[in-house]
Parts: structure tokens; C-alpha cells; sequence
């Protein structure tokens, strides 16, 4: 811990319920622990890069912590349990389960630890703020939107999503849904929505399952990394590379080979790092007493410039990023 | 010592040899020697050392002090397959088969016939086991697996395997104890030929008379330590067992006369498709009912169905008036029967526990109260019957499994024992018990039948049978052939109604 | 040392030859319910789904067995031997990575395979010299294992990943490409399936093994070099799910940390679906085969009967219960025979 | 060279020199010790509570898993169970009904889940481990199919505290009393009872315990009931523990608990053991995972450290016997080859 732990700890033993004071000094030396959903998971990795380069120039000390399983919701209990009695200044967490974490979270604030959640949120009384890595509707609209475009609008469409269980897939895959009854995409019908648990040899098979489920398949939408990448790998060693499109939610590292073996035209994601970083601001903030959680406080987020928090204490990093064959090389993540 | 031994060097010998384990001194400062073209039996009672003087010979275990010399040398056997290299053939005093292989690959394994390649010739190891199994005339078929083979056919296959190895040394470890007559004759005149043509041969037995049959001389061990070594030719069986026990033996088959009551156990029609047809008798109190046949006749089969272990297809067993359901021993035990099993090993113990916990496995009813053990009662019961059977060990909180095989045996028919049955089914109750401890047991039995038990004995020791039933039921295929009262029964008599030639005998009801 | 037996005229008594005969058909039939449970299963998905055996569907078939069928064979191997290894998937995991590692920066594809080979070969040396050389329990120790290579392989990976773009275009489509409908990775896994069955069945250590399994201490007395057959099935078996790591990599262009986790629980499904018996001495690698065929074709029939994935988990377990049940009761009725033919040849003796 | 004496005799002899079980207490103790001394922040109550609070399901599973693998059977089942056990409670929840109806109705569950291992590995012959191996697909799926996606926290707030609470400032959480209670029964039942007794014996050799007249089918089935009974409680627990009920709820909770078994000294071959000190491995692996997280070791790490001590536990025993063995053979050894008498 910190040397100012204490002192940290003791005038915001009621973040939660305090008023924010958007001129408060930004605190220098907090220490901010990264919990995501899963460690070594380069996509989280690459997102708590980004939270640990932001608290580098905000003078803060970063530390991630967390399971080797997605799904290991015990042991990210008691990851946030060891947080609370480490008292960390703050923690950023990527839930695997929205209710299993609450009680332990209520209990880190209530010892004055500040709660935001990133990519994955919680109940939205067990968190201060949740940094959402973009707009649930703008991920829906847009990936429907790639889809449509290279299937010439009509035809039958599948969702390959991860596990049942994951609220973020489900709430993407709920938007999608309300797009596809817009008069626009009256001639593509989705057929079915599969779960490969985001496990790579899962999502494979079952990509495999959907083809030959429906041979007239024109595309396939993906809203997880491991899905798509999977389902890539099987699309190209197949007769089906090219014919069968193609999107969804992937990193130009996992996807460069099958943007230009031409398997893949099209997909797109919202840069992590920027997300890490955005979590990072956000803990700092709350703990600074510059923002409260409150719908409508605002704050500098750095090089991302000010930020509004929104309805339920949510605030994201904006639209996301499509990539091609054109701007592939221009990321690494 | 002053006999006479052989001028010639020992093809295998042990120079003081001493063997501790733990606190037990198996063996102290032993010799032995064994010459070419000659049968040289060990003889000792239960635990005096005879199978630990031969595990180190085989390279099973490691002389704490003391050498092998092979051929004069000294020698280091590190594993059995050295001794095995070294050509001694050894069978061990419990059969140590591959239940999932095939008979004939079990005397093959590790050496078997090669083609070309290197590859194992399966039709060669085949018609070779064949050919042993013509050798010792066992009607096996070298293809079934040998799980499922009954103690008797498991150490028929040991002997093939040792046969197989055409060894300078043969040495047997109670080969026997399983064994009827004729499968007994078959053996020796095996093992003579292999005699005659230059092997020396170590044999143990506890039944006196095959010593003498086929041995020219014996060295006796008590309590681990040498007594003696000496040509047969100057002793008698009394002398032997004076030898083994430093005291003259008493009656072998101390029968006493007893009243014999009312029915105890009644079996009706019992049928177990493929193994047992249509038997019936009676067993009544006071009586030792004997069962005799010959190896695979299917008498323990029947016993196992009586006591419920195994199911029956047809028939019905009656406990004193109470018929038994079938599959159940624990009713069976309840009812008041008991059944000391033929494979001590497998069935009788469990080799991994206490002596303590072995005996108190039967004993719940009355060392627990509303299924809470009392330890006291548990461990007072224990110390009773090992004392009483005569059980030689060092703690009764030492494994089963250390003890030796006829002090496994003693702890089988205490656990059983202790039980106080009404009927006592006793399967081969003296395998592998020395003399001095067989005469002790059967006048155990004696007394029990005395005290109003009924008992069914099932033996393939006919001296045994003949000595202490009053009256002898005999099994051929399956099936009774023969009821002989006690004054009637003969070798003659039983071996006749064995084999199948029931002319001689009189029809069972 | 060979042994001095003549050949002699083949005197065994004819009806134990017929039984004979009859048990080695009812030992095939445990095979062959396999073989009819898959063939029924693939028949009627075909029957509803016509794209199901296509060429492609054919190949696909193929291609998801071939990694399951290659760690199932040498488990099957280690389990003969009455041990386990559960430290085939993180084995699998790790190998994958340092094929993969070795490709990005260049290297050879052939190097890289007989890369991964040896690293599973070395993990299967560690697991081997514990379980031997302690005599300690297989399942304690490679549980064990499981855990200490799974861990080494996430803090060295951490969390880097191997991607497609990082490999030799030649190495992916070797992944996916085969002669006609039959991809090179079944054909290699066939290979490997046909040497280690021959030598287990035609070798004096193979048939060691099954001894080995059957009565460890008897194998023991019987002079069996007990280590070195425990040790040769663990490197066996480590080196074939290091070979397997090398076509999970060609075949799925991907490994990270997570690579090949929980797997172990599948393959020793597919091994006792297989019908070799957790208490060793017995069962085959053909079986174990056929049990990896049946569980991954279960996989790929679900789907493209369009059931949905919510059921999968649940009928994948059922089914494996329906096999290891089926299996049984066909013992039973071997066993039955046996007692039949027990009679019988008892008749002979004392004829 | 390789010690070629029988396992078992040596293993008695010194038996009470190296048990394994009491070392696993002793190094629970010491590890305890010394975090309390040197590790910041792992005395204080609330750690303490939570270390109990996370162990707590793995220690419950583990009093009738230890009694089944004396027993010489084992269920990979039990985490699947508890994971079924928890998605029909959220179901029922969300269908309207009482909490006080649901929980009798999964205690119901776990023994129905039992019942079906029980049933197919006595009735049927199957081995356990190929039995549970499918039922743990099963039941898992079965959760899947009865609760789905959804995710439900909405239980009534008494209960949940009951779940995640303690008893004011103190370390001790609310579900320890339950737990206290079954570990006495397990302890009373397995190390002083009849139905222990037999329980050692038919896993050391069943073919003699049925001999002895040992009920061994009943005896594994009320067993596996036992342990599909207390899984399903485990469940219950869970949800309110975690405040969650979902279909995923335990997975991957099987392999812990073996580990913890085994470590513990319960051997898995059957009729060897003892519950203490299968609870000793439960709180040692807890214990030392909760220390791990507090000094910043990395999960990675933390995995490695569990396999080591998992390969120790089984080593070290066998090594200490192979020393002191090759010390009393020196011993015996030491006086002069006597020449032969004869
Ligand atoms: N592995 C062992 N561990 C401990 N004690 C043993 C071991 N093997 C044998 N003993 C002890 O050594 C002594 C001699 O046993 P051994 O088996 O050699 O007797 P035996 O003469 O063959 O008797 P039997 O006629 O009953 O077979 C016995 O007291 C036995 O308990
Ligand atoms: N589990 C089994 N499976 C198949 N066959 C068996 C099994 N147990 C015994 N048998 C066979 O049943 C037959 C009769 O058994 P067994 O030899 O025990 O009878 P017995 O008359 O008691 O002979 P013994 O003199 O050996 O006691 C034998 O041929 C044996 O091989
Ligand atoms: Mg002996
Ligand atoms: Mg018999």
C-alpha cells in the first residue's frame, strides 16, 4: 500500500454518497489496483497497459491482480476481498458476474476503497462508475451495419456469440436484434445465435455446426474476440472462405492474417487502451473527490480530453474502430 | 554338523543370511545349501522364515547380513529377474498371476517366443503353454484370461511358468497346498524328471508326506533360526516335526465323539447355472459334515451361495428353520452362519488393515452400540482370539499382510470364530497351516462340533476329510455323486465318487 | 533368453477353441458398439442435414478427431500401465506455444513439430521419473503437474499469443489440407495410432505394459523392468500431446495461456469410452481411438442438427454414461460366457 | 537400488513417525503462525472471515468426499451438483416461490444427484470415475438448461447475510456453525462408528468386506447420496454466498477439492486416511492461497505452488520412509559378515 492510504482512506470513508467537487486536486501517489475479468488475456492486457500508462503521468502507482479463468467468480471475489484488506486507494474491475461481485464491492467502499467497473459491469449500486467501452447501441448498430453492407442486405445471418452467461454479449446481441426489425434489413433474417463459450476449439465447431446447419449462411456476426478469431481460422481452411462473410468484434493482431487472405473485409473495436485509461482517470477523479459517480459531473480524462458521465453513472471512450485491409497495419493491439 | 553332504561345490547356497523387519527377526545366521540332481526340503512352522529365506534367495528381498553364492560365487541379486537370469525358477506361496492377460501369456511374460523383428510369436507362446499344461495334465485352455481361474488352476499355471524356465534351480514355495492327489502326483513325477536331469530343487510343503516322497533331504528353521540340516533317509515324521516344533506332536485328528442334534443348516435343489446342479444335504448340530472332490469340483462355489455371497439361480438354504434370503451375508451372519473362505488374500482379509480391525470386521454386533464402536470391547475381543488361536505376531496394530501366510490363515478363522455361529462352514481351513497348528484347529473344530455347531468342512486334504467328518459328502462337475458315513469313507471310497465313478459309492439324496 | 519349448501339435480341446472363438467376437463387439453407435449417429445426422457428409463435412470430421484421438492414444497408454496422466493438456498448451514461439521467429515447420514433441516428451520424463522412481500415486502427482505445467506455461506466456499472421502460410493450410477428403493430420494421427497399437500388441514391453496394469507386484516378481515401462508410456504420451499441440497450432492458428485447459477431462472421457479399464491390464488404443472419434463427432453432430448449444453439455454427458453402460453389460454377458464355458471345459477335465 | 520389501509392512512401522495427515496439520499451524506474525493485513478479522467465507464450500464438499474415496470410490461430480443445485434455487426464486420451499427441494436435488452415481456404480458396475466424469457434463448441463443466461441476486436479504455475514467484528462467519456441526458428525461417523469402520474396509479390499458381511453397495450408495446431498447444500450456500445464482456457480470446484483431499492424506486408492486431516489440506491450500494473494503473487505463481505442494505431499512421505529406511539398514548392517556355522 501507499503511504497515503490512511489519510485516503479516512476522507473518503463515504465516496459514495459525498459531493463531488469538480475543482478538487487531482491526489498524486494513490495506488489503483486492475481486476479483469481474466489476467494474460491480451485483450485485458492491452486495456490495463492503458490504465497503467494514465496513472504513470497522473503519479499514481498501478497494480492488476486476478484469475487465470474467465469464469472463476470465487476467485474474483476474493481478489476484491484481498484488495479491500490490501487498501488499495481504488480498484477497477471487469466483472464475470454482475451479482456474485456485489458484496464484496459494497464492503471495499464502505472501507473506502473507490469502485469503477470497466468493459464488464455489475448491479449498478455496487460501483461508483461504469466505464463502458462504447455504447451498447453503437456496437449493435454498427456491426449489423458492417454485416448488411457485405451481404448486400438480404440473406441469412447467424450470431456466434461467447458464453450464454455474458452480459455484455447479451445486451449487444439484444440491440442487433432491434436493428434487424428496422425496415432497412427486412430481407436478412437471423437464424440462430450460437455460444462457443470463448473457448477457441468451441466456437470452431460450432461454426462448423452453423454451416451445415444452413447452407444458404451468407454471414456471420461475432461480438467476441475469441469467437471471431476462431471462426476466421475455420472460414479460411474451408470451402466457405470469402463466400461466407464475416464481422464482429476482434484485434487487428488476431485478425491481420484473415483481413488479407481476404476471408475477413470488415470488423471493428473500440481501442482497450483507451479504455484502461478512461478507468483510470475515472478512479483517480472519484478519489480526488472531483466526481461522485452522478450523472452529468465532469472531469479531465487526459489525452481523452473532458468527460461526462451519464445516465446510471456510465461514461464510455466513444465509437468504435472499424478496421481493413486499408488501416489493419496502422495498430498493434 | 555331521552328515554327510555332497563333495561338490552347492549350485546355490546362503551363508549366514539374517533378515530383520522392523522388530521381527525373520531370519538369524542361516544357512543352506542346494545341489545339483538333488530335493532338499525346508520345513519349519508357520512363520519360522521358509518364505523369507526364499524371497532372498530370488532376490525379492535383501540379506540384511549373510551371502547367496551362486555356484561357489557370491552373488548380488538386486531383482527377481536377476535370480530369474540366473536360472532359478521360484513359485512363490501365493500365486502372482495377470488376471487380464491370457494363461499362456502369464508363463510367458518378459521372455516370450520372437519372430522376426523382434515381435512376440503369440502362436508359439501358445502351443508352448499347451504343450506344459499336456506336461502336467491340466485341462486349461492357454487362451482364457486368468482372471477368474480358482486358487488351485492359479498356482497350476505357477507351476508352468516355473517349468518353463528350464532352470538349474526349482524352487517351491507350498506348491501344493492347493493341489488334490492326482494333480500332486503329476508334479512330482514333473519335477523328479527335472531332478534326474541335473536340477536341484528347494521344496516346502506342511504335509509331511510329500516331503518324503520327493526329497532326499531337509533343513529345518524354528523362529527364523537354522535347527538343522540332513539327509531324510534318518528321520521319520515324528523326528521331522520334533525338529519343527522341539516337541513331540499330538494327535493329528483329535475327533471326539459328539451328540449330534437337529438339523442346523438344511440346503434344498441349490443351483448355480454353469458351476453347481440340484444340491441337497443337511448339515445338524454336533456334526462335521465333509465335503470332498476334486479341484474345481465346485465346492466352494456352493459354499459361497450358501453364505450369500454369491446369488443362486434356483433353490433355497435354511439357517435352524429360517430360510435365507439369497445374496446377503449379512443376514446370513445374523442367522448364525459363518464362512472361513478358501483365498485368505482376496476374500478373508483385508490385507492392508490391523490384525485388530480384521477380527472386529465381524464383530460389530457386539463391539458397537447404536453404530458406536467401543474400542475397548473391540480391541479385548482382538486380543482374545489371536491369543486363543495362538497367532504369532508383534503388535495387533500391525497390517495383516506382514504376517505370514499361515498366521494370515489363523486370523481368518479368529475373525470368524469370534462370531460364535451356529453353522460353521470352513473352505481348505488348514491351507498352508503347519502340523502342530492343523492339529490345534481341527481339535478347535472338534470341540465346537462338541459344543452343538454345526460344521461343513470343504477339503481337499483327504486325510483331513477322512479324519475328522462324521460323515463325507463328495462333489464331481458340479454336482453330489456320493454320502458316505464317516465308517465307510475311504480314500478308495471318495476318490472313486470324485472322479465320476459313483458305482462305488452310494447316491446322494 | 529364449526359451528351449518345442512346437507341438496343437492339442487343445475343440469346444474351448469355439468359446474361444465366441469370446474374442463378443471382445471385438465392445469395439464394434463403438464403431455402430458412431456410424448410427452420423447416419441419422446425415439423413436430417444432407450437408452433414459432405466433402467438406467428411474432412471436418476428421479434422476435429485427429488432435483428441493422438492425446487419447497415449493416455490410453499410461492408463494401460493402471496410472493417469492428467497433465496432458497443459502439456498440450505448452508445447503448442513453443512451436509457435519457434515459427513466429522464423524457424522451421518440421523443427517446430519435432519441437513441440520434445518438449512433451520432457514434461512426460518429469511425470514419468515422479511416478516411478517415488512410487507414488499417478493421479496425486500429475494432478500435480497438471497445475505446475499449467501455471509455468501462463507466467511464460503471459499474455502473448501465437496468432495465424504470425505462422508460415504453408503451416496453417497444412492444418486444413489433406489427399481428397482425407486431411494430412488424420493420416499422420492414423499412423501414429497404427505403430503404437502394433507395438503393443507384438512387443515384449508392450505386452510388459499390460502385465504391468494387471498385477504391478506380480510384474514385479516376474522381473518386468517396472520403471522403464511406466516411464517409456509417460514419455509416449507426453510426446504424442506434444505432437498434438503441434496440429492444434496448424489447425486452429492460435495459442495463448489458456491453450488445451481442461482437456484432461475429455480425454480420459474418450479412453473409457473406449472401454480401457481405469484399473489397467486392459482395453486397447484402437478403442481409445474410437472413443475419441465418438465423443468429438458427438460435437460436430449437435450442431449441425442444429440443437442448441444450451443442450450440448447436458447430452454430452448422457451419452458418455449410455457408452460406458452399454459397454458394461456387454462385459457382463462376456463374463457370463466365461462361466459357461468354465462348465464346459470342467466336463472335459474330468472326463 | 530399489527397495524391494513389501509397501504396506514398513508403511505401519513407521506409520507413527512420519503421518502424513498430522504433518499437514503441523504446517497448517506454522503457515498460520507465521502470517499472523509477518504477513500485513492477514490477521485482522475481516481477512480471517474471508478466508474462512472462501473455503468454506471446498471444506463442506470435502467431509463426504474424503469418506467416499476411503471408500475407493470418488465424484467429479459434486461441483456440477452444486452448480445444478444453485440454477434451480434461481429458478424457483424467479418462478415465485418461497425460500424456505426451495431449500428442502434442493437438499432433494442432491440426494436424486446421488442417488443416479450411486445407482450406476453399484447396481451397474460402473467405476466412479467414468460415472461421475459424465454426470458431471450432465447435471452442468441440466443447470444450463433450467436457469440459462440469467443471473439471479435478488434473494431476500436475511438469507444472503446469513451467507456472507459473521458474527459482529468477530472471524467467524455465520456458515461456520453448520459446518462445525457436519464436520462433527463426519468425524464421529468415519473415526468411531461401525458404518466408518466398514466404510475403511471396503475400500481396502471390497471382495473381503463383502466377505466380513459389509452391506457395500448400500454402503457407496448412501455415500454417494451423502455427497450429492451436501454438494447441493454447497449450492445453496454458494448463491448466498456470492449472492448469485447462476448455471456456472462452482465450476472447477471438483478438482480443488480432491487436491485439498489427497494433500490431506486420504489415499486415493481407498481405505486410508483421516477426515482431520483432509480438513487440515482444505485450509492449508486456502490458507495459502489467501497469503499468496496478500504478498501480490500472481495467480500464475499461486498455480504453480499448489501443483509443488501437491507433488510434495505425496513425496515426501515416501522419502522420509526410504531415508530412515536406509538408516536402520546401515544400522543392521554394521556388525561383521559372521562366518558361516555349518
Ligand atoms: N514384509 C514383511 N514385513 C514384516 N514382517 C514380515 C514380512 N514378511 C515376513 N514377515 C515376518 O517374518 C516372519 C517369517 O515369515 P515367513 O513368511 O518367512 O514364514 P513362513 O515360514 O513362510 O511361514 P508359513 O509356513 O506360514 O508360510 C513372520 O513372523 C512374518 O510375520
Ligand atoms: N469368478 C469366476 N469366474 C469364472 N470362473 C470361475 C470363477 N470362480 C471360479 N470359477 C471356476 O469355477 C470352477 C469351480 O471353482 P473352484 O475351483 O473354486 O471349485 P472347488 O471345488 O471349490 O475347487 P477348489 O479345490 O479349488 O476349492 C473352477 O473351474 C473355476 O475356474
Ligand atoms: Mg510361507
Ligand atoms: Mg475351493
Amino acid at each position: 500500500g501507499g503511504t497515503t492510504k490512511d489519510d485516503a482512506s479516512k476522507d473518503n470513508g463515504s465516496a459514495a454518497v459525498g459531493k463531488a467537487d469538480p475543482d478538487a486536486e487531482t491526489k498524486k501517489g494513490l495506488t489503483v489496483a486492475f481486476l479483469p475479468k481474466q489476467v494474460n488475456n491480451p485483450y485485458f492486457t492491452t486495456a490495463d497497459k492503458g490504465g497503467e500508462k494514465a496513472l504513470d503521468e497522473l503519479g499514481s502507482t498501478y497494480k492488476e491482480v486476478g484469475t487465470s479463468s474467465g469464469t472463476d467468480t470465487a476467485g474474483q471475489v476474493s481478489y476484491v476481498n484481498t484488495l479491500t484488506q490490501q487498501q488499495v486507494d481504488a480498484m477497477a474491475v471487469s466483472a464475470q458476474d454482475p451479482g456474485a461481485l456485489c458484496t464484496a464491492l459494497k464492503q471495499a467502499m464502505r472501507n473506502g476503497v473507490s469502485v469503477v467497473t470497466y468493459d464488464s459491469d455489475t448491479n449498478k449500486d455496487c460501483r461508483q462508475v461504469f466505464v463502458s467501452p462504447a455504447s451498447a447501441e453503437d456496437l449493435g448498430r454498427t456491426q449489423v451495419e458492417l454485416l448488411a453492407k457485405q451481404i448486400g442486405g438480404k440473406g441469412e445471418i447467424a450470431i456466434l456469440s461467447a458464453a450464454q452467461t455474458a452480459t455484455n454479449q447479451n445486451t449487444w446481441i439484444d440491440v442487433m436484434k432491434e436493428e434487424l426489425k428496422k425496415p432497412a434489413y427486412k430481407d436478412i433474417k437471423l437464424v440462430k445465435t450460437a455460444y462457443g463459450d470463448d473457448d477457441a476449439q468451441k466456437s470452431f465447431q460450432q461454426t462448423q455446426g452453423l454451416l451445415q446447419e444452413y447452407p444458404n449462411l451468407k454471414g456471420i456476426i461475432s461480438p467476441t474476440t475469441v469467437g471471431i478469431k476462431a471462426a476466421a481460422q475455420y472460414l479460411s481452411g474451408s470451402k466457405y472462405k470469402g463466400k461466407v462473410k464475416l464481422t464482429g468484434l476482434g484485434t487487428p493482431n488476431d485478425m491481420r492474417a484473415y483481413v488479407k487472405n481476404g476471408t475477413v473485409q470488415e470488423f471493428e473495436l473500440w481501442e482497450p487502451a483507451k479504455l484502461g485509461a478512461l478507468a483510470a482517470h475515472v478512479a483517480v477523479a472519484l478519489e480526488s473527490g472531483q466526481i461522485t459517480g452522478k450523472e452529468g459531473e465532469t472531469f479531465n480524462a487526459g489525452d481523452l480530453g473532458t468527460m461526462t458521465i451519464g445516465a446510471d453513472g456510465v461514461v464510455s471512450p466513444g465509437e468504435p474502430t472499424v478496421f481493413d485491409k486499408a488501416n489493419i497495419d496502422e495498430y498493434d493491439f | 554338523m555331521t552328515h554327510p553332504e555332497p563333495e561338490t561345490t552347492p549350485v546355490l547356497a546362503l551363508e549366514g543370511v539374517s533378515k530383520s523387519f522392523g522388530a521381527v527377526r525373520a531370519l538369524r545366521d542361516v544357512s543352506l545349501r542346494l545341489y545339483a540332481g538333488e530335493a532338499h526340503a525346508l520345513a519349519g512352522e508357520n512363520g519360522a522364515g521358509k518364505s523369507t529365506l526364499i524371497k532372498s534367495l530370488a532376490g525379492v528381498h535383501r540379506p540384511d547380513t549373510g551371502t547367496v553364492l551362486l555356484d561357489g560365487e557370491p552373488v548380488d541379486f538386486h531383482s527377481p529377474a536377476d535370480a530369474r537370469d540366473a536360472g532359478i525358477a521360484v513359485i512363490y506361496q501365493e500365486p502372482t498371476l495377470f488376471p487380464d492377460l491370457s494363461v499362456a501369456e502369464n508363463i510367458f511374460i518378459g521372455r516370450q517366443p520372437r519372430r522376426s523383428l523382434g515381435r512376440v510369436n503369440h502362436r508359439t507362446v501358445k502351443t508352448a503353454a499347451a504343450e506344459l499344461f499336456a506336461r502336467l495334465g491340466v485341462a486349461l485352455d492357454p487362451d482364457r484370461p486368468a482372471r477368474g481361474l480358482s486358487i488351485a488352476d492359479q498356482q497350476l499355471v505357477e507351476i508352468a511358468k516355473a517349468l518353463s524356465l528350464d532352470a538349474r534351480v526349482l524352487i517351491m514355495d507350498e506348491p501344493t497346498a492347493a493341489l488334490t492327489g492326482s494333480e500332486v502326483a503329476r508334479l512330482f513325477g514333473v519335477v523328479e524328471t527335472l531332478r534326474e536331469q541335473g536340477s536341484a530343487v528347494l521344496f516346502i510343503s506342511h504335509r509331511l508326506e510329500e516331503i518324503f516322497e520327493l526329497c532326499q533331504r531337509v533343513t529345518t528353521l524354528r523362529d527364523g533360526a537354522w535347527i538343522a540340516s540332513e539327509p531324510l533317509s534318518d528321520l521319520d515324521e515324528d523326528g521331522l516335526v520334533r525338529r519343527m516344533v522341539g516337541r513331540d506332536l499330538e494327535e493329528l485328528y483329535p475327533k471326539q465323539q459328539t451328540r449330534i442334534g437337529e438339523v442346523a443348516l438344511s440346503v434344498r435343489r441349490l443351483t448355480r447355472e454353469g458351476v453347481f446342479t440340484d444340491v441337497s444335504f443337511d448339515v445338524r448340530r454336533g456334526e462335521i459334515l465333509g465335503l470332498a472332490g476334486l479341484v474345481g469340483a465346485g465346492r466352494s462355489e456352493v459354499a459361497r451361495a450358501v453364505f450369500g455371497v454369491d446369488r443362486f439361480d434356483g433353490g433355497e438354504v435354511e439357517v435352524l428353520g429360517r430360510k435365507l434370503s439369497p445374496g446377503a451375508p449379512s443376514l446370513a451372519m445374523a442367522a448364525g452362519l459363518a464362512l472361513v473362505p478358501e483365498d485368505r488374500r482376496a476374500q478373508g482379509l483385508v490385507m492392508d488393515m490391523s490384525i485388530e480391525r480384521n477380527i472386529g470386521l465381524t464383530g460389530f454386533a457386539a463391539t458397537s452400540r447404536a453404530g458406536l464402536m467401543n474400542r475397548r470391547a473391540e480391541r479385548s475381543r482382538a486380543v482374545d482370539w489371536a491369543t486363543r488361536l495362538q497367532v504369532k505376531y508383534a503388535r495387533l496394530a500391525d497390517v495383516v499382510g506382514t504376517l505370514s501366510g499361515g498366521n494370515q490363515q489363523k486370523v481368518v478363522l479368529a475373525k470368524w470364530l469370534a462370531t460364535a455361529p451356529q453353522v460353521l462352514i470352513v473352505d481348505e481351513p488348514t491351507r498352508g497351516i503347519d502340523v502342530g497348528t492343523k492339529a490345534e484347529v481341527h481339535r478347535l473344530l472338534s470341540s465346537l462340533a462338541a459344543d452343538g455347531v454345526a460344521v461343513l468342512m470343504i477339503s481337499s486334504d483327504l486325510p483331513e476329510i477322512l479324519g475328522m467328518a462324521d460323515r463325507v459328502l463328495v462333489m464331481h462337475e458340479g454336482r453330489l455323486t456320493a454320502e458316505i458315513p464317516r465308517a465307510e469313507a475311504t480314500e478308495e471310497s471318495v476318490m472313486a465318487a470324485a472322479t465320476g465313478r459313483t458305482d462305488r459309492g452310494r447316491k446322494a439324496a | 533368453m529364449t526359451t528351449t519349448v518345442e512346437p507341438v501339435r496343437p492339442e487343445v480341446a475343440p469346444e474351448s477353441v469355439a468359446a474361444r472363438r465366441l469370446m474374442d467376437r463378443i471382445f471385438k463387439a465392445r469395439e464394434l458398439a463403438v464403431i455402430a453407435v458412431l456410424v448410427v449417429m452420423l447416419g441419422a445426422t446425415q439423413l436430417s442435414n444432407s450437408e452433414f457428409l459432405s466433402q467438406q463435412g467428411i474432412r471436418d470430421l476428421m479434422l476435429n478427431a485427429t488432435i483428441l484421438v493422438l492425446v487419447a492414444i497415449g493416455q490410453a497408454m499410461v492408463v494401460i500401465t493402471r496410472n493417469v496422466d492428467l497433465s496432458v493438456g497443459s502439456v498440450l498448451g505448452i508445447s503448442a506455444f513453443a512451436a509457435g514461439l519457434h515459427l513466429k521467429d522464423g524457424g522451421h515447420p518440421i523443427i517446430a513439430v519435432l519441437l513441440a514433441v520434445g518438449v512433451g516428451a520432457l514434461f512426460g520424463v518429469v511425470n514419468g521419473a515422479l511416478v516411478s522412481l517415488g512410487k507414488v500415486p499417478a493421479l496425486v502427482v500429475t494432478l500435480g503437474t497438471l497445475y505446475i505445467v499449467r501455471g509455468i506455461d501462463s507466467i511464460w506466456v503471459g499474455s502473448r499469443q501465437i496468432t495465424a499472421s504470425a505462422l508460415p502460410d504453408g503451416f496453417v493450410d497444412f492444418g486444413s489440407d489433406g489427399i481428397g477428403v482425407v486431411p494430412y493430420l488424420a493420416l499422420l494421427t492414423l499412423a501414429a495410432l497404427v505403430v503404437v497399437a502394433y507395438y503393443l500388441r507384438n512387443y515384449r514391453s508392450g505386452r510388459d505394459m499390460y502385465a504391468l496394469g494387471s498385477n504391478p507386484e506380480a510384474a514385479r516378481l516376474a522381473g518386468v523392468p517396472v520403471r522403464a515401462r511406466v516411464m517409456t508410456a509417460y514419455v509416449v504420451c507426453g510426446a504424442l500431446a506434444g505432437l498434438a499441440g503441434a496440429l492444434y497450432l496448424a489447425r486452429f492458428g492460435n495459442v495463448d495461456s489458456n491453450t488445451g485447459n481442461g482437456y484432461e477431462l475429455v480425454v480420459v472421457s474418450a479412453v473409457v469410452v473406449g472401454g480401457v479399464a481405469f484399473t489397467g491390464g486392459s482395453g486397447t488404443v484402437y478403442g481409445a481411438a474410437l472413443g475419441a472419434v465418438l465423443l468429438t463427432s458427438i460435437n460436430g453432430v449437435l450442431p449441425a442438427l442444429g440443437v442448441s448449444s444450451v443442450w450440448v453439455t447436458a447430452i454430452n454427458g448422457f451419452l458418455l454414461l449410455l457408452a460406458i453402460a452399454v459397454d458394461r453389460v456387454l462385459a457382463l454377458r462376456v463374463a457370463g460366457a466365461l462361466r459357461k464355458k468354465a462348465a464346459q471345459s470342467r466336463s472335459a477335465r474330468h472326463a | 537400488m530399489p527397495d524391494p520389501t513389501v509397501k504396506s509392512p514398513v508403511l505401519s512401522r513407521l506409520g507413527g513417525a512420519v503421518r502424513w495427515d498430522t504433518s499437514v496439520g503441523v504446517l497448517l499451524v506454522v503457515l498460520l503462525i507465521c502470517s499472523f506474525s509477518f504477513v500485513e493485513n492477514f490477521g485482522n478479522a475481516l481477512n480471517v472471515s474471508f478466508l474462512i467465507g472462501n473455503t468454506l464450500p471446498i471444506a463442506l464438499i470435502a467431509l463426504p468426499m474424503a469418506m467416499l474415496v476411503v471408500s475407493g470410490e470418488v465424484d467429479l461430480s459434486v461441483a456440477s451438483t452444486a452448480g445444478l443445485s444453485s440454477a434451480v434455487m434461481g429458478a424457483l426464486w424467479n418462478a415465485g416461490m418461497a425460500i424456505e420451499t426451495i431449500i428442502p427441494l434442493c437438499v432433494l436435488l442432491g440426494v436424486v444427484c446421488g442417488l443416479v452415481n450411486g445407482l450406476l456404480v453399484t447396481r451397474l458396475g460402473l467405476p466412479s470415475l467414468a460415472v461421475t466424469i459424465g454426470t458431471l457434463g450432465a447435471y452442468r448441463g441440466i443447470a444450463q438448461i433450467v436457469l440459462g443466461s440469467d443471473s439471479v441476486t435478488d434473494f431476500p436479504v436475511q438469507y444472503l447475510d446469513f451467507g456472507a455475514g459473521r458474527f459482529g467484528d468477530t472471524f467467524l462467519p455465520y456458515a461456520v456453525v453448520p459446518f462445525v456441526i457436519l464436520l462433527a458428525i463426519a468425524v464421529v461417523v468415519l473415526h468411531a462408528t461401525r458404518f466408518g469402520r466398514s466404510l475403511f474396509a471396503v475400500g481396502a479390499s471390497e471382495e473381503a468386506a463383502r466377505f466380513a458381511g459389509v452391506r457395500v453397495k448400500r454402503l457407496k450408495l448412501a455415500m454417494f447420496v451423502s455427497t450429492g446431498v451436501i454438494s447441493a447444500l454447497t449450492g445453496v450456500f454458494w448463491t448466498l454466498h456470492y449472492a448469485s445464482a447462476r448455471y456456472d456457480n462452482a465450476t472447477g470446484l471438483e478438482l480443488s477439492v480432491i487436491a485439498a483431499v489427497l494433500l490431506g492424506g486420504i489415499d486415493f486408492d481407498g481405505g486410508k486416511g483421516t477426515l482431520g486431516g483432509a480438513i487440515a489440506g482444505v485450509f492449508l491450500l486456502g490458507t495459502m492461497q489467501n497469503v499468496m494473494s496478500l504478498l501480490n503473487v500472481s495467480a500464475q505463481s499461486q498455480t504453480v505452488a499448489t501443483g509443488v505442494l501437491l507433488v510434495i505431499s505425496v513425496l515426501a512421505p515416501r522419502i522420509g520412509r526410504r531415508i530412515s529406511q536406509a538408516r536402520a539398514r546401515g544400522r543392521t548392517a554394521a556388525p561383521p559378515l559372521t562366518a558361516p556355522s555349518t
